[in-house]
């Protein structure tokens, strides 16, 4: 350990170099943050993005997806390693990508059609990128993107991204004729990754997804060559997500600022109509009175410190309309309970869709189903299957806002559920902006809005629950107590007749009738 | 071998002759003439029963509660007793069959056990109800049922023959004459075994024919009991001494209450010097909750003679100290309204001062003969 | 003797007259002289450590290891016995300063008991040590050091007049004769009282003077051994019938032993049919691993009469499941020595291969007089 | 619920809006991902970030660092909200930035001097830039940043910044003359938080921070002017953190590429030797031999798959030396006991610093310090404090490597370690690479590389507290011992007397002489 240390004044002789890196730099640099840390997980987090991208492409064009999957070895597989090289393949019947955005959307980190307010599965626009640059710095081969809009032609990319600058490299190019007018993508690369490690994960995940999207039909074939099929359960599909303006509880100074440069509007109640969710005329006259803000003000000609106020404005203001849930697509009563009957085949199902509801301007819905019996096994606890649109969320369940609510929030014995019963929760929760507290997608910050949502579902399927329950317990009652009248009233004729010191016992079957007829109001 | 013993009965002879000649007056009570109302009462309700099913009714049985809010203190009688509340059970209510039904089997039950002269255990009783398809759950629930038959007919469970298991003993100059078949006419005195005599049927059943003691001691500890026997304690305090081992069985406190009130002697009960020996001498002075139902089990001339709190103190006794449940319990027996007279009162408050406790076998650090040497005698004086 | 007696209880003298002609012949052992010894070994054990510090050492003693490798189970003897293995405890060792303090203070307090003689229960030693500043941390301690005084003078702890709470009783005809004072040379019949008669001091240290009986009942419940007498079955079997009151303490198994080895009568034990039953059962035939360093408590010659689990079976009992806890104990049992022979072994796969237990109250569903006159004859037959 | 769904095939009409967003715009539009999620925690945060920031840039120069905080209430207070507007100023003696690069350092996301392979606190680039970027799109107001490298001048720039395009807009600038020869860097801005809320946890944050930085002077001065002063406890200062070259054991394809394209070696030998961190000519050699590449072979000329051959002999290879730790800069023993002293005026303190490893060719090193009473409360557990690169973790301290393996992995009961003893650890890990699992650096991963290390480090800490604690006990044992013979020898002379029915009792004076001498040896 040294002693010397500068303490005084006097030149520093700066050494440092300064430079800027690209998003794909970084994002490279700092992978684990994206979920491709180490084979096993960056194999599970490939497969779960690409899949998710998939199922994307063909829900906001009301499609009905059938993906396939396919995972192969490819090389040597002689020695024991920790990685192994695969090819991923994956083809989905989605609405397919403008070949001018092909090479971009799948080689150029931060860009993509996913920056939008509208509930989507993918919410940083990272994904299906990090996975390509993941192959390609593990195996250094090129990425093949196939795919086509369903008009005469399908397009094929051959390509690499160059991290350094964030830009695809175009190897190769080839435009295919489409004579059956097949709209799609494929994707198809090589990855290290270990696939006997990942595989429970890579199966549960298929699983949870077939649950939640039962109109899906999704194929996965493993390395081994086993195929699993999760079949499509409806044809039945929600309506796709739509884009939404941004509400005026969720706007900050910055937000402001880009509406109005974007704007051409030029007074302020024509702005404040025009752009953003829930304001029309009426309640943006209103809003302008209470902020003291002139109707005829040029948005353009605010100055900073006036901006700053209407943000401060719109948040105190207490008479705009909640967030409109239009702009949501949730599955429904009648889907999420068919992925439930379909997975856990239960002797009991209900399931409940709160009424929209919203946090910090971001409009969001929550689902809650229940099943008991049939394939779920009793546990000490409640089970617990958590999406968030549409997509299972698999990891970090104790920290998860509806176990929270699960275990702190409910008095289970109100609702006459004991312990060790074969009960599981499905709760699902879908927003343009789903608060994650990674960007691995792995679980959901405690907001207090979205707490007294589940909170609130949850109690309403229990209650149903208990009534199930407690009708099942009824018939079982009423077979008993006629069973018990019939046993012991002889007995009592006899042991009084016996301690009486009477010979002729009384006459009963008068009583016996009487009880089977009367019986049920006499409890 | 035959000669040295009749020299040997015959000092004892002389002895049984001494305590003959100071022997007291009995009020005696004739055992049997009891039997024979407990045969007439069991009839009887046999009796209501068959009448209500041959009109056609749903048989049913009227009771006094023996709910908390039914229990009330009697102040007079220094007691518990049940209130004006009754409950009826009908065996028209589905959860009232089974217990209807039991309760006439039980009742039919001793009713032959009786005119057999046969006694029985509790648990037998729930043994025996799997014989006749009128099974008990667990042994808690054919008790309550012995207990709901007492309280229906108002006699006690012995009187129908049912008893404990024996954990109390009994001995002294107390000569008693049995009742039990094979025994009747033969006397016995209580001090013939000096490892104490068990009460049990037989004892409970007897008569008592003469003593020359003029107290009765009632202790909570065995090794007390054996103390005073062996310090001779029961001569020198001309004393009819009693083994409750803890908590006295119902037959003992009935036959501590007889042997005040048929030999009119004074009671006095020694027990450990915590909250769970008083209440064991506050029970056989004015009854349990338990059985407010009964009224021959309480003996509320009795006196506690301690240990007190203020003995601890006093004769610096080896205490430890009161645990959170002691301290609970001295409480919750402040509101109770059997403790509001002296000397419970003060020394509830003297146990939560001080906040130590003792048991008997404590007297032992001072030598086995300091108890009967020192401080029975100061007791017995002050009391 | 006779004539006197005639008169006090006339009608007891025929039945006494009746016994006596079939009296049997008794080993007498006194218990007088027994006494004597014990003294002397207590003396002589003090001379030994007053010896030691007079040379200038820390004293110590020498005595047989009670470490389970040193409890070996003698086929010859039938019942366990400490092996050669010793332990030497040392007053200059840190660990052993206390308890050898604690044992010689224990020896001269028994030499004091006995001397008076005057008996004392365990929980009285406890106390009494803290009058001579060699408290023990708790009653498992004074307990645990008296055993190590058992082991070092070879003498039981009712030797040197410590007893442990009675429990157990006794009944039937055996005429027995007191050594304690204030009794000595005082006879009773063991029939006088029908509820029994405490084991306690006075019965264990008293001479057995003449018997008509011809076999030993033991029997573990209360229930049970009510029911005997009741339904005499102490003269239908010419028993004398003990109660045990569950595991037996060691003063109700000496008198066992003597009862076998001075009168020659059989023992029969009657137990609960379980694992626990059968343990109690083989504690009094083969003594308890506890008890290694004693010879006189084990009566190798008696016999487990039941309840067998081919019993249950047979008898078709009201019957329970085995608790796991049973099955463990049951399975632990299949290790142990003490029941390789048969009906151990038998049973306990039948018990295992059965899987039910049974109380000896469940006799009762068949009426109360059926395990008289079914079972007993019956199983006594076969035995 | 809709019925109809697109099923066959032919067009699909994408009109997908596709485009690219900056990495500035990615990090507002998420950036609760950075720890900018409510005012509390933005609050807590931007403090967090910019101190680090300052203490690197003292600590690279080994200057002592003096570090001023103000945190001031600006405008109305009266209303009770969620958040206040606070002006943030922090002044460090570091070694400043060159004027030019001012901006860019503080106006644009993923530019700076970070992304390089040494030991710093900030291992992303990003936190202080976000501080400012919350700042602005809450206050809508530009930052003030004032710095020298100690030269006659300093430089003020006024910026905002350009969120769309990722770059800083300068507002304003000056020159000023810098006669004392200054160094450092002064960072001045508006943000909207909540510091009533976060108070508790800024603090323990600076409390920490103290502990292991004992050579740093950090002052606090809160929103209600009180002074909360962590004084300087040593002036030896670890030598600074080098920058390192990558171990071969971490490389990937892309970084081989990089260093190839930057390298002028024309043969692999050369090229092996230069560019590599442990690999000197006799071990380029021996690999490459192992590899079956030619020497002078030009790395230049190398195909694809020959350099995906090289990153998968590397990583096989079994000879190369482990990371050498000189680019480290550990605390060390003496440094982190005079700050545990310092915090918490232990009875007792044992510090251990383990020899360097690595995990995925990154070198680490990990120090671990166990204290016992003064200042520690006794707890059921062991109180832990977790620090990485110098920094506190607070959060998350479950999930946390080192909380695993003091509950799960360690038998603390050999250690004579009961619960409720007053008993701490302090575990500090630094590498060029902290394997933090967010962005928020809040709890680091359980890489079994190093938890094997933290697990070494604790066992022989924990040794030492073993002995502290025996020690203490046998005193009083020893005094004990003798009271107990004194007590009970006499009375085993008294009552054997007694017993023997002699008169005279023996004298055991020359037995406890004895005891007192020879006392210890026995027991």
């Amino acid at each position: 350990m040294s002693t010397k240390t500068t303490r005084g004044k006097g030149k520093v002789s700066n050494n440092e170099e300064y430079r800027e890196i690209s998003p794909a730099d970084f994002f490279y640099r700092n992978r684990d943050l994206a979920g491709f840390s180490n084979p096993t997980r960056s194999l599970y987090s490939a497969i779960r993005e690409l899949l998710e991208n998939s199922l994307d492409a063909c829900e906001l064009y009301k499609i009905l997806p059938n993906i396939h999957i396919r995972l192969s070895l490819e090389g040597d597989t002689e020695d024991v390693k920790d990685s192994y090289t695969y090819r991923i393949r994956i083809m989905d019947n989605g609405s397919g990508i403008p070949p001018e955005h092909i090479p971009s959307s799948f080689g150029q980190i931060l860009f993509g059609s996913k920056y939008r307010l509208r509930q989507v599965r993918g919410t940083f626009g990272l994904g299906g990128k990090m996975a390509i640059l993941y192959g390609q710095i593990t195996t250094n081969t090129p990425a093949t993107i196939i795919s086509s809009v369903g008009n005469g032609k399908s397009y094929e990319f051959l390509i690499r991204i160059d991290i350094l600058k964030n830009k695809p490299e175009v190897l190769n190019k080839k435009v295919h004729k489409n004579k059956i007018a097949w709209h799609g993508t494929i994707v198809d690369f090589l990855l290290d990754g270990n696939y006997v490690r990942a595989m429970p994960r890579v199966l549960e995940y298929l699983r949870q997804t077939a649950l939640v999207n039962p109109y899906a039909e999704i194929t996965f074939i493993d390395p081994s060559g086993r195929l699993y099929k999760f079949e499509r359960v409806t044809f039945v599909m929600p309506e796709p997500p739509k884009e939404t303006l941004p509400h005026p509880y969720g706007c900050d100074v910055e937000l402001i600022r880009r509406i109005i440069s974007a704007s051409k509007c030029t007074d302020m109640l024509t702005f404040m109509s025009t752009h953003f969710h829930r304001i029309g005329k009426k309640t943006a006259q209103r809003f302008l009175t209470y902020a003291k803000i002139k109707k005829k003000t040029n948005p353009h000609k605010l100055n900073s410190s006036e901006i700053v106020h209407i943000v401060q404005m719109m948040k105190t203001y207490g008479d705009f309309l909640p967030p409109d849930a239009s702009c949501l697509s949730p599955l429904g009563k009648d889907l999420l309970g068919a992925g439930i009957k379909k997975e856990l085949n239960p002797e009991f199902i209900h399931v409940e869709q709160r009424k929209p509801s919203a946090y910090s301007g971001f409009p969001f819905i929550v689902e809650v189903g229940i099943a008991y019996g049939g394939d779920i096994p009793a546990s000490s606890g409640i089970i617990l299957y958590r999406f968030a649109n549409k997509i299972p969320l698999i990891y970090d369940e104790a920290s998860d806002i509806s176990r929270k609510v699960i275990n702190e929030g409910i008095n289970w014995r109100y609702y006459k559920i004991a312990p060790n019963l074969p009960i599981a929760i499905i709760s699902h929760i879908c927003s343009t902006k789903v608060p994650y507290m990674t960007v691995g997608k792995e679980f959901i910050a405690d907001r207090p809005e979205i707490e007294r949502e589940i909170k609130a579902a949850i109690k309403t399927v229990a209650r149903y629950m208990r009534i199930f329950l407690s009708r099942k317990n009824r018939i079982e009652h009423e077979r008993k107590r006629i069973d018990l009248f019939a046993r012991y009233l002889p007995k009592v004729a006899k042991f009084s007749t016996e301690l009486a010191g009477k010979k002729k016992i009384p006459d009963i079957e008068p009583l016996l009738r009487s009880i089977r007829r009367y019986g049920k109001k006499e409890d | 071998m035959a000669k040295k013993r009749i020299k040997r009965q015959s000092s004892k002879k002389k002895r049984i002759k001494r305590q003959s000649s100071k022997k007291k007056r009995i009020k005696r009570q004739s055992m049997k003439k009891r039997k024979e109302m407990t045969l007439k009462k069991l009839r009887s309700f046999g009796g209501v029963l068959y009448n209500q099913l041959n009109k056609g009714e749903f048989p049913w049985i009227e009771m006094p509660s023996r709910s908390t809010s039914n229990i009330l203190y009697d102040d007079r009688l220094k007691q518990y007793i049940l209130g004006k509340k009754h409950v009826k059970r009908s065996s028209r209510n589905i959860r009232h069959i089974r217990p209807v039904t039991q309760l006439v089997w039980t009742a039919s039950f001793a009713y032959t056990l009786n005119k057999q002269g046969k006694t029985s255990t509790l648990r037998d009783i729930f043994y025996s109800a799997q014989a006749f398809d009128v099974p008990f759950k667990n042994q808690q629930e054919s008790d309550n049922i012995i207990t709901d038959l007492e309280t229906v007919l108002g006699f006690a469970r012995e009187d129908f023959n049912i008893f404990p298991e024996e954990r109390s003993q009994i001995f002294g100059d107390l000569t008693i004459e049995y009742t039990v078949p094979g025994y009747e006419g033969n006397s016995l005195n209580l001090t013939t075994h000096p490892d104490g005599l068990a009460i049990g049927p037989a004892l409970t059943t007897s008569d008592f024919k003469s003593t020359k003691a003029n107290k009765i001691i009632v202790i909570e500890k065995g090794a007390m009991f054996t103390r005073l026997i062996e310090e001779k304690a029961f001569k020198k305090f001309k004393a009819i001494l009693i083994h409750t081992a803890g908590q006295p069985p119902r037959s003992t406190r009935r036959i501590i209450r007889r042997l005040n009130k048929e030999l009119g002697l004074p009671v006095y009960i020694f027990c450990d010097g915590d909250p769970w020996g008083m209440a064991i001498a506050i029970t056989i002075i004015c009854g349990s909750a338990n059985a407010a139902h009964l009224k021959e089990l309480a003996t509320p001339e009795a006196k506690w003679m301690g240990l007190y709190s203020s003995d601890i103190q006093k004769y610096k006794l080896p205490s430890t100290k009161l645990k959170v449940i002691d301290i609970k319990r001295l409480r919750d027996m402040r509101k109770d309204p059997r403790y509001i007279a002296k000397p419970w009162k003060t020394q509830i408050t003297h146990f939560l001062q001080n906040k130590r406790k003792c048991e008997l076998e404590a007297f032992s650090r001072y030598g086995l003969d300091y108890v009967v040497k020192k401080y029975l005698p100061e007791k017995l004086n002050r009391l």
